[in-house]
């Protein structure tokens, strides 16, 4: 554990996790992406596409459906490999290098069926080499603050659809990466549940920070939790406009999101959803 | 209880129909099923009766047969599958030769079989293994392959190495593919023990059979084959119970 | 196997494998094991049975197995392949293979057989068999229909499936019909213009000879004595027979018996003479195409001079 | 043609490898095995050219018996899978006889078959089609189960029949399944059809083998069962090209 | 076609889809639930819910994740039964007669791997009997509205999450059923794409109205869509509150979602939302 014993409760659950070689090694990695592109045979997902995220940044990705985020986030994390461009995670450019640092949360939660919700959301541990029984109470302590206690024991099938989404999210959390690829992790969490987990993401990143890479449909959400927000045009992606947040992760939530100069940016960046959205 | 009747039920009219047509001489005539090609089941009910102890011996041999054969073939099958689909190469280099073994009368290489086992059990496991190989190792393997790639991705970027994505996801995702597989390979076992035994034995319910054929000793001969066909009903009972047992997320 | 003080035998194992499996030909063998006279010749006799009546000779050839029982045929063609087998005593000294019909089929003979199917075991020689006793009924393969059923003879026949078969042995499914009431004719192959040969032989490996002829020797030396015991007390046979089998069917065995008894050879005596006359035949019909000198398939060198008590 | 490389060398590999330790004679002081037990791949290999045309003749016969003979298993191993699936009742009543049905030896049931088909293609075919129903039936009737609970309520919402959901869904979802039954049966196939010629045939290259292992012409023996094992790689290469073109959503 | 010629392009794509027999047998049917519970094993997902839909009328559904709603539309549809108390759906109560009468959108797309996009959204066609032809034409007119215009032949795999969920909900439209028992129809579309689905759906209800149980994590969608909003409480799923809609589907959507009346229901529903959430 590199953290002190004075940080708050979040910090110290996410930190274990944090306390992984691939994150050792690289403490925060700094993202860019330079004259990304990416095809299917004919159809071009992406073009054309630049970004920094320094390290310990966060960054919102907004755009169309279908306009490539899902794409871009392979690409970062190294699962595919751009057909133009290129990628570099804490300085490394090699596929290999990247997934070592990448830890990417797919939009479909592909839980194991045969495994318990703990041992779903244990996996990441598992692979590092934790016993299960270390790795089981690591995670079942975030259980109780993800709103999933009692549950540790059931399998996929017996989870709602949000309550999947949560355990996928918390077995990318665990795996203690310096990169953090989230695709739409809130989308099938309703206002209050998807508040609270804003708020504890938000708390984690404080006491731990990580580069973070957002995907979100919504643009508050984006807004809130991300240093600056790209928005991205319909496909093939392009950036129509980036922004910076008015008051990234700050504690008072509602406030935040209520004050007028944040409700100003939400209007330009709908404004700038539109315009890419042809 | 009630998951016995209806096979239970179907079974006793089959055995009564043909009984009633065996005695009334309508197979006979009919089908031209003459009581020494087909004896009826009555005639064949007696002679599982007065030869129970005979039987049971046979039976027993072969029964040790076809497990411990059936275990031999499980693992190497398992196995292979395994190696196939940890190397590409591998597998397109060994899989003709794995079907070109099934293909291989075991007349062909009995002497062979006898020169390395000799007459003991050892060439009956070897068939008994070689035919149950096969399946298990085919479904096995298709199962592993038929994991969706993006599990695949999700493992990979929780840093699993190979030999975790195989143990983790592709092992159990070929679970029920390795049931289907061993399911038929027990089913073929006792066969392949009969043949296994005909490669030279002394005893076994093979040895049996051939014996009996030749003295035109029918009853028995479809005595010895009932008790095959029930070796075989069980096994595979049992294995499908194991795998309601273990395949708990389906 | 000398005795030693304590009076306690020292035996040497050996190994014979079986023509097929047991059956009132190998009354002798059984009952020389039964009364131990193998033990005595200080041999402990494994008998092995194979399902493949052509296994036996390669496993002798191949060492495998000390002593094999084959048939006359097999051996030729044997040495036809170049492996290296002697006949060193003879089981039965005449054709057992017959040709067996059924009296209601109403064939009077083998002219009779013109367009009857004719069941085989699928063997070529036994194919050539066929081909000579159509001829002497100026009948040609063609003018019947053979269909080689494997094991499947008697089912065969009797299913009605086949007219007549060829290949049966007149001691054991001859015998096996008449006993259900088939009342079968059946008659030997060498009644029917074959040239008679010894449809039952003993084989060694040729080299094996050369080393150690001793445990051979003691074999049929017992193997004599046990068959004159057998001719003598038939029901002891029996229950010698059925004892070591236990899946032989009772009745049917004591009637296979009293039909084998009479043709066991003796001695195991080889003719010369009559080999030859099959060699040639052999070749005549194309089973085998260069000559074979009698001194290396034969050799009576290894019986016992006179049958010992 | 890279795929088709890796199995080549090794093939080549192995028959090099056995060629000379034959001719050095180091099978046979090593592994026991005389010529005349297994012949070395030389006198195969000129055994086969010499007797081409014969083995040719037998090859076509056994062939037929092959294919037609799987093809009744397949017709049959996919309708009884699809029975089972439409009644749990059947399922049931009939999986335990299906089972016993394949540890009955063809010896057993040989003369049945005569009476029944005559010494023609008939008793073959039915032996094959008996062989091949079996994996089929077992491998299919699992894949049809496996169809995720979820996508059926989505198909009943949609007011699908029963009929619909199984050729829509379950079909679909089984038809991996039934091509690993499928490739299981067809390397099995040439074996069954060699038993079923020895159940009574006057050629193929079950005959073949039966008349040239009693003559001790082991070279052409092993020259058959090669042509077999061929004949087995060519068909499940076969099966697998059309499962590519036909299951291309995975 | 029971529609005239006169009503607005929307509506007649949707009519064609309404032409179904269950509809013509129920013209509209009326959903009310009572004193219904429901169980998984131990665990009560539902309890005493008492809701009332009118013919043609359009219910939303609010409430935590994990509360019950997807197992709520899952015993109205008749793909349950409920441990306790009674659905009743164009006043039929047996399970099969309510099947017939509810198209149910389930929260995962649940499309056929090996059916091309426009096949799977022609499922519903297809099990009545239309022919492929006549299907795909009936379906591919409403790619293009959809934005999947040039992925008629694209397998499921080959398309985005969001296009993944717009086909399903296509499927779902054209089964032309009395009832639509949607599950979070719109979670993985961006805002755009999102706000102009709502006004598609909105102009279709309009022009061919249906009884409709909208299940969403948007309470702002629900405020639009529904004339009644339910907000449930955590599970056991319990009614909190049942608000209904100033202005349901308002011609001009932007106008009537920053209404003062809208924001201030929107603000009891979200107050709701927190007492149900304990
Ligand atoms: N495996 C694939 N094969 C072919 N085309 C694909 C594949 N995956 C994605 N696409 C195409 O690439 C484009 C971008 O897909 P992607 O999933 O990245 O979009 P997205 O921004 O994540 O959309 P959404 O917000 O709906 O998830 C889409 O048009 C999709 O059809
Ligand atoms: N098949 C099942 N077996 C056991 N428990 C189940 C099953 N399906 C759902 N549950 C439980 O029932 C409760 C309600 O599930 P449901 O999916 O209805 O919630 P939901 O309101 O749809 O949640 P979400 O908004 O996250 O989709 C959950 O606690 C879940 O764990
Ligand atoms: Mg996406
Ligand atoms: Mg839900």
């Amino acid at each position: 554990m590199r953290q002190d014993t004075k940080m708050p409760a979040e910090a110290k659950e996410f930190a274990t996790a944090g306390a992984s070689p691939a994150n050792a090694a690289a403490p925060g990695a700094a993202v860019s992406i330079r004259g990304l592109g990416h095809s299917y045979d004919e159809l071009a997902a992406i073009e054309g596409l630049d970004l920094e995220v320094p390290a310990r940044g966060v960054l919102g990705l907004v755009g169309p459906s279908g306009c490539g985020k899902s794409t871009l986030l392979e690409l970062v994390s190294g699962l595919q490999e751009p057909s133009a461009g290129e990628v570099e995670v804490g300085g490394a450019l090699d596929p290999a290098e990247r997934l070592a640092r990448c830890a990417f949360m797919p939009q479909r939660d592909m839980l194991l069926p045969w495994l318990a919700a703990v041992d779903n959301a244990a996996l990441a541990l598992r692979n590092r080499g934790v016993r299960r029984g270390p790795a089981r109470k690591e995670v079942e302590r975030l259980f109780e603050r993800f709103g999933l206690a009692g549950f540790e024991r059931s399998r996929p099938a017996e989870l709602s659809g949000g309550m999947r989404q949560r355990v996928a999210f918390l077995r990318t959390l665990v795996s203690g990466k310096p990169v953090l690829a989230l695709d739409e992790p809130f989308a099938s969490l309703d206002a209050i549940t998807r508040a609270e987990m804003q708020g504890w993401l938000a708390g984690a990143l404080a006491a731990d920070p990580r580069t973070v890479i957002l995907v979100t449909h919504d643009v508050e959400e984006a807004l809130y939790l991300s240093d600056r927000v790209a928005v991205l045009s319909a496909r093939p992606g392009r950036v129509v406009e980036e922004l910076s947040a008015p008051a990234p992760r700050a504690a008072d939530r509602d406030a935040a999101v209520t004050d007028p100069t944040f409700v100003a940016v939400r209007e330009r960046a709908m404004e700038a959803l539109h315009r890419g959205s042809r | 209880m009630r998951r016995w009747l209806p096979p239970a039920l179907v079974l006793a009219a089959l055995i009564g129909l043909w009984q009633v047509a065996a005695s009334s001489g309508l197979l006979a005539s009919v089908l031209g099923l003459e009581d020494f090609l087909v004896p009826s089941p009555a005639e064949i009910a007696s002679s599982l009766w007065e030869n129970r102890s005979l039987l049971a011996e046979n039976a027993w041999v072969t029964l040790q047969e076809i497990v411990l054969g059936f275990l031999c073939g499980l693992a190497a099958g398992l196995g292979f599958a395994l190696l196939l689909r940890l190397s590409g190469l591998l597998r397109r280099a060994t899989y003709p030769l794995m079907v070109a073994s099934q293909a291989v009368p075991i007349l062909v290489i009995a002497p062979v079989l006898v020169v390395w086992f000799g007459y003991g059990i050892g060439p009956k496991l070897a068939v008994v293994a070689l035919v149950c190989f096969f399946p298990i190792a085919v479904a096995t393997a298709d199962g592993l392959r038929s994991v969706d790639p993006e599990t695949t991705k999700m493992m990979r970027t929780l840093d699993a190495s190979r030999r975790q994505l195989l143990w983790r996801v592709e092992a159990p995702t070929s679970l029920p593919f390795a049931f289907s597989g061993a399911r038929i390979a027990v089913a073929f076992a006792p066969i392949a023990a009969v043949f296994g035994e005909w490669v030279g034995a002394d005893s076994g319910l093979g040895h049996l059979i051939l014996q009996d054929n030749a003295q035109l000793e029918t009853a028995r001969v479809f005595a010895a084959a009932t008790v095959l066909a029930v070796i075989a009903i069980a096994l595979y009972g049992l294995l499908a119970f194991a795998e309601r047992r273990i395949v708990t997320w389906r | 196997g000398e005795k030693s003080e304590d009076g306690s035998t020292e035996t040497e194992p050996f190994s014979l494998t079986l023509d097929f499996y047991p059956n009132p030909d190998h009354a002798g063998i059984y009952m020389a094991q039964k009364l131990g006279y193998f033990a005595d010749a200080g041999l402990d006799v494994s008998i092995q049975t194979p399902s493949d009546p052509a296994a036996p000779i390669k496993l002798v050839a191949a060492g495998q197995t000390d002593l094999a029982i084959s048939y006359e045929p097999e051996v030729l063609l044997a040495q036809e392949q170049g492996l290296d087998v002697v006949a060193v005593g003879a089981l039965v000294d005449r054709p057992l293979t017959s040709l067996i019909w059924l009296k209601k089929s109403g064939i009077g003979g083998v002219a009779d057989l013109r367009g009857k199917t004719i069941a085989t075991a699928g063997i070529p020689y036994q194919d050539a068999y066929l081909k000579t006793i159509l001829a002497r009924a100026k009948l040609t393969p063609s003018d019947v229909k053979t269909v080689n059923v494997g094991y499947g003879l008697l089912p065969a026949l009797v299913g009605g499936s086949a007219d007549a078969m060829l290949g049966g042995f007149s001691n054991v499914e001859g015998v096996d019909l008449r006993l259900r009431g088939k009342d079968p004719v059946v008659t030997p192959v060498d009644k029917l213009g074959v040239p008679s040969y010894d449809e039952l032989v003993l084989v060694a490996k040729g080299s094996r000879l050369g080393e150690d002829p001793e445990a051979i020797r003691l074999f049929l030396a017992g193997l004599a004595r046990g068959t004159a015991a057998a001719i003598k007390s038939p029901d002891a046979t029996a229950a010698a027979l059925l004892e070591a089998n236990s899946d032989l069917d009772p009745k049917l065995t004591r009637a296979e018996l009293v039909a084998t008894l009479p043709l066991l050879s003796k001695r195991g005596f080889m003719d010369e003479a009559k080999w030859k006359r099959f060699i040639a035949w052999m070749r005549e019909n194309g089973l085998i195409s260069a000559p074979i000198p009698i001194s290396q398939v034969l050799s009576n060198a290894y019986l016992p001079g006179e049958i010992p008590e």
